[in-house]
């Protein structure tokens, strides 16, 4: 085979791309899986199909910020889990706080962060953000010193399995909440 | 849920909770300031831990408390952060504004407190939003990523090639061939040549081509005719070809030069 | 599902296992899955219907020196070269004035690019530019040896987006400085 003839040998392909890639292909990026050209309306129609026939199986076909990509379904992470006891350590409060003030309020300067947080950003704090990509500069605000002005990234998005950041939960749930709960 | 979680060991007794009193053994205090993310933070905790209205905080009671608190810390000397010492100096500022007669005139004026509970329900909207982000599913943590091994096949992608490199390649060789005879080469030069190959081409194929065949007369301009006229000229110059004819006027015929 | 109840769960947890994980997975490591104790015997036939559950499919189980991985079937893996095609990072200049010497001056033997580059032509250039279908032979030039003539192909005229030899960039004002002292 070195061409798909049909719509099955197609979605072979594509089941093939997605279940070894460990990151999300981008429509851009299945194309080039192709020789001929493909429409995108085609390859939407494909994956559609695509994720239909992996209904009732292990892994799940979703779309996240960047791409689509094969994960596994839920009810089997805690067996996975096992896998690799060593947990990936938590970040500290200070570090969570600091990425949801940048997630929900962006663009934000240092100085915007630290005026919610009410302290100084500890530089450490920053950088563990942005070396796991979840956080990036994206331009500066023209007042005097111009700060970087700090937005999340694709690649948070698809850590945290969302397509956009409207999927984010509603700040306003919070605040609701907590006025009816009065704590 | 709002309480912040705490697991600090004093004389081997642990301790999960904020003493009621705000009693603190001085051994614990680092523990506990840490434990808060800052002056907003520990406000939040006074204000949440003794039920208070953030609507309606009681300005005297949260300061005094606040004031013990840091009051405590300054006691052993704990190196004290200045935004402790700052919020401090807001409370103070707040109550004091609170307590002073308000002229008629502006009876309407924002109530003192306005910006602190702006704050602190801003910063307890991202407190609990970065609870949330902590508690989502996330890629590597609860999320597994299907990355099946495949065999990498290198494709490669041959390199771009753009006229200014193959101009730039003719230049350099030009420049480096002095001994070189034949420089000039025109457009019309090229033309002759792209021409001779293809003449090749055709006698490659064909073997044996009348040389009237070579020419399209009616859909080639004179121009065109005249380049593939001095393309046979040529080749057959460099002995490439090779024309017969048997007779006077009957026709020529062009092959290419085979060794007998 | 917190325990694998029966023999098509525990395969789909190590089929979930195998295909998330970027290494090969040991015996050791499969029996890590189960909270259970897992025979090997047990885990080698579960590995065995699994692999023979896929034989139809997209990837192959394989045993490998570390362990058991899913692997894509081999007449796959051309489409997925091209997703990340290498790029090859420049000719080399021999490459490059080879074919400029062809391009203007065809049809030429070996001989002709040897005495105007001043050495001599590796085969591997030559190799490299009809592989990529930019020079063919178009003959033999009758001398002794009969050294094949090279000229350049109509592919290679596509590629560099022209129509016809012509619109090569004359020489002439470079040759005219040097023709007057030469000629």
């Amino acid at each position: 085979m070195t061409k798909p003839e049909n719509i099955t040998q197609k979605k072979q392909v594509l089941e093939v791309a997605l279940l070894t890639s460990s990151q999300p292909l981008s429509l851009d990026d299945m194309q080039k899986l192709f020789a001929d050209r493909m429409e995108r309306a085609t390859l939407r129609m494909l994956l559609d199909e695509l994720k239909q026939d992996w209904d009732t199986r292990t892994m799940e076909l979703v779309q996240v910020a960047t791409g689509y990509r094969f994960q596994a379904r839920p009810e089997y992470c805690t067996f996975l889990a096992r896998l690799n006891p060593e947990k990936q350590s938590k970040y500290s409060r200070a570090v969570m706080e600091t990425l949801a003030i940048i997630a929900y309020r962006q663009p934000v300067t240092r100085g915007d962060i630290e005026e919610i947080r009410g302290v100084a950003v500890n530089p450490n704090v920053m950088r563990q953000l942005q070396e796991r990509d979840w956080v990036d500069v994206v331009g500066q605000r023209e007042v005097p010193g111009r700060p970087s002005l700090y937005a999340t990234t694709k690649h948070f998005l698809d850590d945290l399995n969302l397509k956009s950041l409207t999927e984010l939960p509603a700040m306003e749930d919070f605040v609701n909440s907590e006025a009816q709960l009065d704590l | 849920m709002i309480e912040t979680p705490l697991s600090a060991k004093i004389k081997g007794e642990a301790f999960t909770q904020l003493p009621q009193d705000l009693y603190i053994p001085p051994d614990a205090l680092e523990v506990y300031l840490e434990a808060f993310e800052g002056p907003l933070d520990l406000l939040l905790y006074l204000i949440r831990k003794h039920n208070l209205d953030i609507l309606d905080i009681p300005m005297a009671d949260l300061t005094r408390q606040y004031m013990e608190y840091v009051e405590k810390m300054k006691a052993i000397k704990l190196e004290l952060a200045g935004d402790y010492l700052l919020m401090s100096a807001m409370l103070i500022e707040i109550k004091s504004r609170m307590l002073l007669p308000k002229p008629a005139e502006i009876e309407s004026e924002d109530d003192p407190r306005a910006e602190l509970v702006r704050r602190l329900m801003e910063y307890e909207a991202i407190k609990l939003a970065a609870q949330r982000l902590d508690e989502m599913p996330k890629v590597g943590e609860d999320i597994a990523v299907a990355s099946a091994y495949y065999q990498h096949i290198s494709d490669v992608k041959p390199p771009e090639v753009s006229l200014d490199d193959l101009t730039e390649a003719w230049r350099n060789v030009l420049m480096r061939a002095s001994h070189f005879k034949h420089h000039k080469v025109g457009k019309a030069e090229l033309s002759v040549r792209e021409h001779m190959s293809m003449i090749l081409r055709r006698l490659k194929v064909d073997n044996f081509l009348e040389f009237s065949q070579l020419f399209d007369v009616e859909n080639e301009g004179i121009p065109k005719l005249v380049v593939c006229f001095l393309a046979i000229l040529e080749l057959a110059r460099e002995g490439l070809l090779r024309m017969t004819q048997q007779a006077p006027f009957t026709p020529i015929y062009i092959q290419l030069n085979a060794r007998d």
